[in-house]
């Protein structure tokens, strides 16, 4: 048992896979001595070697490109994305490539490789240092795309997206690497990764958040019980597939739900959440699903970002707006 | 000349001095081991002695793969494929590499390898399957090491240097141990060499030096755009700028092919990194089935690439040493015409796809909401009974 | 007044926007002296010459990322994407430069160029070749994405796009390029570009379309009509801005909608329309907004594409469960 | 070696032969004006007669940037800015290119070019605003022709060419007319060279013959990755891929940077199309202020460097030569403080922007979607009344 940061869970969680299986390959920009600017591959190198953790060129489409090379014969590539705006350039290689592979050589191709891309704003960067990307992988069919919120899930999940035989993007809040800490017990044995999970219980409105979030819905489902409401909040996971249960059976319980992401509102997470809560608890909903999310505008400079990012209190008036719908 | 600004400096034609060429200048040009003519010239540093049995194969497989264009190009205009990329001329460079790669190696192609796939086993009816619109790829690269067609331009480049990457993890690559030792081909046109990720292909195949030969196709056209869009320098050349050898064959020419790939992916095999092989040639026939080349083309080019016809020019030189008799090349034309039926029967006969099989093999397993989508289909085609 | 195709439509379109901007360019593969290969730049180059109708090296980053270099330099380009699903080499310049100059630079830089996708399947096509990309553009602030769905306004739309001083995506339905001729009168003025329109006038359902579906939506209204059902059609035209008036006049009044598009369906553009139907008209709905689209499934060999496409029966399949709700 | 296969070549070493080199062999070397000693060397094609007080402005500037390098960094220290990409050891290089260019041409800066919106005039206020992290850049492009920067590495590189495309549309290339013919800067880092990105425009000026050139400054490090991950031979080397000139010019040397870019910009005005610079210089500094480069380089080679200081090599030269007394360097000295000062002063005093700026410009007009959302936001924001 320690006590650990999420960039602790997740560096601690790559190291056991890298032991566990030694196709298991880090690779990306300043991965190696530096350690990833995060610090996320810490010492990896210097243990497993470079031909293990492997400081690539400065080309992301390179990165993931190669990845898949490395994948096809036999190994299991863990990409590293120094940042979520700075994937772009590897979009075509992921949702051409990486996601139809298997499909398109009907499951003779396997691709387990893991792309990790902190995401999400708030650490007062400069522009494309803060993007939450997650609905263009959510949207492609072939990938899965998990985030994770908390230490604990940082350490599990990533070896379990290791594991797993199909490509994973796997969002990272960077905001949370070195924020908060949490107990490590390793006898715990975790949850499966592609479930969702609900963090606080509660019976008023449903609170749906992911990465980032999910302290923001927690601390408001806090500051709500303080007024006396009772918020439920469910750490979804994964975004791709979506585990539809433990939403639906929240939704038909409280009748109202708030989606609460960075990525901007139009056609992001809460636009799918609120169509299929919808379509699926029709004659529960007391209120229609509000979303509050990143405005409909580009990132803003830093100094302006807590306007932009959803916080407490506009997760608190939607959850007002909802009940008096 | 104008001087623009005080201090500035004297250029003008002496700067050619400063700034250095902007071509390797020299270096080997277009090397060629049988003319168009069908005579066999020699190469100082390639000194190969090719069987009469080599030669016949090479002539076979040249046919054979013909063969299977011009009946796939009949079957599309018969409305059996929905398109096919053609690859008229090109049969010299694709049996030439097809034939130098040795098992373990492993091919990563475009959209049109026909050739090469032949070589590597791959049942033709397979590249029809896709081209037909019953499979993106229906054969097991494994099987072959002969890896799925690639749509997207470029993109398996990058693959072949990452596979590559991966025979160097497993240490297949300068042990010495012939039948070991692997290479990667990564195939691309010339066209493709303008893509990002091909360069950034070149990028990490030199930094990692992986055992790649990129072999370029340079057919001079990339749909209707001449190569001089993409380069004012011979595409070779391009090797330099990132490190590593280019060289330019004789693409029609299939001893010069079969010669210089060989010799790279020895090269590759040893541990002596990337190189990068131009095969000049010629698209003879169109880009696909639904181009019409005459809207960019000049007739008289084609006139002139005919000419220097692959299969031609190997006729010639096996006739003119008796290689080959009367015999072989009917026996040959009569192996060619089963292939040609058997191509012509097996697309006819290949049924569509189960409507269902949209839903398999997306991923490893099948997530809970697509399982409804599909079922949810199910139940709908099953409402239309006997309709569909 | 002449009976024009699509290809047409969009040919002339682009002809009276070169003759009366000459900052007007057109840049792409093969679009010179092969036309474009859907032959839409025809005649083009030969009566504007090489510097107008630039035919580019194989290299779709290159294409926009110097397109946007001219449009700093106050051209006005007009990118033509040989094909849906090669978009992806250059998502990184539409979605971290495209879209994002005008408001990096606080509305310095202007880049009214126009990016021309013919999208969506049905052709019997190779993979990649029947993408329908839209909600991946849609997401992105700072890019508008329209898709035309007819001759006439192919005609008009691109012409509008071309004026408009902000980048557009300007979608357009290959299927339909040498389909139907409609009569084009060019005394009749068009509508405003980010408008969306009825199509069909109906009272019972809404149906909600654009580019290629909306032909979809037409035949199955005509096939409803037959049965005695009145199915309203609208051809949204514009999916960024999406224009919300005559959608949410519409469902108020008929209480039922139904989203039909080609792209897959999670994450979709009709994601994004249940959830605003549903926020904003939320008493009025009878059932919830149900979508039909492309299965979340890569794009199928072409063999069997018209079972992943929505035809008119997944249509009026999806008309009767709204219905029966 | 092992021959493989029936009829395999006979490679090996002698195989250099068919495959030519793997880089350009000779053509020029590091060019140099002024060595780290501060002695002056000729070059017989780079004939400058530099000016007393053109040598004291490339002082002065250098000075001052240094200056606003180093405030920028201590204000970062202080929380008063996000993060500052340093310039530490690249004076030269920038203030070399910065006073090369001339007013009609444009560049297209990355995110460390404060070298030369010195030059451009850009108030480096501005380039602590965008580090603060009140704009993404809040000078006016076409104020100083000197565009935003630019974080997605390499991605203004397509952007410089299709400028210059621009260029060549309204026939301000090559007309022989000083002051009117103009050309186009692209700056890159060597590790952006890895870039598909840079290299397709590397494609594209060629293929188009533009008047840009292609200024990397290799600082010898991306992050933590040495040039030798990027590039396993010269950088300036990789134009020749593409077919136009390269050249390494010593870029802590501001007379040879000066006149190398002057001459490439000249050749580029004139019509005859890209250039490839690499300034060779060393980022002293470290990545940014977030960077830690203890982790990855040796101190000793900071301190071989610092030996080539660009500044104090122009110091020593014009001491020298009595080109510069006390007074001059003492006056540079009080300049770079007021500077300082000034900037410290700006900075803090820098108003963080209105909320509600997070709705402007993002098109031309807003749509009435974000309308409402900006609308619902200002009412959401006066319910905390005062609270904000
Ligand atoms: C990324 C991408 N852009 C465009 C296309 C459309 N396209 C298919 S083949 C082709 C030309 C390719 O030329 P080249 O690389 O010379 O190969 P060739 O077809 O001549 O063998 C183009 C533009 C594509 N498949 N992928
Ligand atoms: C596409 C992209 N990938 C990654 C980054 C993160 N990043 C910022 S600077 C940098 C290194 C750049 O090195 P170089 O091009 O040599 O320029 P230098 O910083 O040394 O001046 C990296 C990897 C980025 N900004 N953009
Ligand atoms: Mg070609
Ligand atoms: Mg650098």
């Amino acid at each position: 048992m320690s006590r650990i940061t999420l960039a602790k869970g997740l560096n601690a969680g790559l190291r056991k896979a890298m032991e566990d299986d030694d196709k298991v390959l880090v690779m990306g920009e300043d991965v190696g001595k530096l350690g990833g600017v995060f610090r996320i591959t810490d010492g990896l190198q210097k243990d497993f070697g470079e031909d293990r953790v492997i400081d690539s060129p400065l080309a992301e489409s390179g990165i993931v490109g190669t990845a898949i090379g490395l994948a096809l014969r036999g190994y299991r590539p863990v990409v590293e994305i120094q940042f979520d705006g700075f994937v772009y350039p590897a979009y075509d290689q992921i949702v051409c490539q990486v996601a139809k592979m298997h499909y398109r050589s009907q499951g003779r191709y396997r691709l387990p490789m893991v792309i990790r891309i902190p995401f999400g704003g708030g650490i007062g960067a400069v522009e494309h240092h803060s993007e939450s990307p997650e609905a263009q992988f959510a949207h492609t069919p072939g990938l899965k795309v998990v985030a994770c919120s908390n230490p604990v899930d940082g350490y599990w999940m990533i070896q379990q997206a290791i594991e797993h035989p199909d490509p994973v993007i796997f969002l990272e809040p960077k905001r949370q690497y070195h924020a908060d800490k949490a107990e490590l017990d390793e006898s715990v044995a975790p949850e499966p990764l592609f479930t969702s999970r609900i963090v606080r219980p509660g019976q008023d409105v449903t609170l749906l958040g992911y990465g980032p979030t999910v302290k923001t819905c927690l601390r408001a489902a806090e500051a709500a019980a303080n007024e006396g409401r009772s918020l439920e909040v469910i750490d979804l996971r994964t975004l791709s597939p979506l585990d539809m249960g433990p939403v639906l059976d929240s939704v038909r319980r409280t009748g109202r739900a708030v989606v609460v992401h960075e990525a901007h509102v139009n056609l992001g997470m809460g636009a799918e959440l609120a169509a299929r809560v919808t379509e699926q608890c029709f004659y529960s909903l007391e209120a229609p699903v509000l979303r509050v999310g990143g405005f409909d505008t580009p990132y803003p400079p830093a100094r302006i970002e807590e306007d932009f990012l959803p916080d407490l209190d506009r997760v608190l008036d939607a959850v007002d707006r909802s009940i008096a719908f | 000349m104008t001087a623009s600004s005080p201090g500035s400096a004297d250029f003008g034609p002496d700067l050619v001095e400063v700034f250095g060429p902007s071509q390797s200048d020299g270096g080997p040009e277009l090397i060629q081991l049988l003319t168009p003519e069908g005579e066999r010239v020699h190469h100082p540093d390639l000194d190969i002695d090719f069987s009469e049995e080599q030669l016949r194969g090479f002539h076979r497989d040249m046919v054979l793969t013909r063969r299977i264009d011009i009946e796939a190009t009949a079957l599309q205009r018969h409305g059996e494929l929905g398109i096919w990329a053609q690859l008229l001329g090109q049969e010299a460079a694709q049996i030439g590499i097809g034939r130098a790669v040795e098992p373990q190696d492993f091919v990563f192609p475009t959209y049109r390898e026909h050739g090469v796939a032949w070589c590597r086993g791959v049942d033709p009816l397979k590249l029809l399957g896709l081209f037909r619109g019953v499979s993106h790829g229906d054969w097991d690269p494994a099987e072959f090491n002969f890896g799925l067609y690639t749509i997207v331009i470029g993109a398996q480049t990058l693959h072949a240097v990452g596979y590559a990457m991966g025979m160097q993890r497993d240490g297949v690559v300068g042990t010495g141990e012939a039948g070991r030792d692997a290479a990667v081909v990564a195939h691309f046109g010339d066209g493709a060499s303008s893509q990002g990720d091909v360069n950034e292909s070149f990028v990490f195949a030199a930094s990692y030096n992986a055992p790649v030969v990129f072999f370029c196709q340079n057919n001079q056209w990339a749909i209707s755009e001449p190569i001089e869009r993409q380069s004012r320098i011979p595409l070779y050349q391009r090797a330099l700028g990132f490190g590593f050898p280019g060289i330019r064959v004789d693409g029609n020419d299939v001893l010069a092919t079969y010669a210089v790939t060989q010799a790279a992916l020895q090269r590759a095999r040893e541990g002596q990194g990337p190189t990068f092989v131009e095969a000049y040639t010629y698209r003879m026939g169109a880009h696909t089935t639904t181009d019409d080349p005459t809207r960019y083309r000049l007739s008289t080019d084609v006139e002139t690439w005919k000419l220097r016809d692959p299969i031609a020019r190997l006729e010639v030189y096996l006739k003119r040493n008796g290689w080959a008799d009367a015999d072989w090349f009917a026996q040959v034309e009569a192996e060619a015409d089963d292939l040609g039926a058997r191509l012509r029967e097996g697309c006819k006969a290949m049924p569509d796809p189960d409507p269902m099989r949209i839903f398999e093999k997306v991923y490893a397993d099948m997530p809970p909401e697509l399982l409804t989508q599909r079922d949810e289909y199910a139940a709908y085609l099953d409402t239309f009974e006997g309709a569909r």
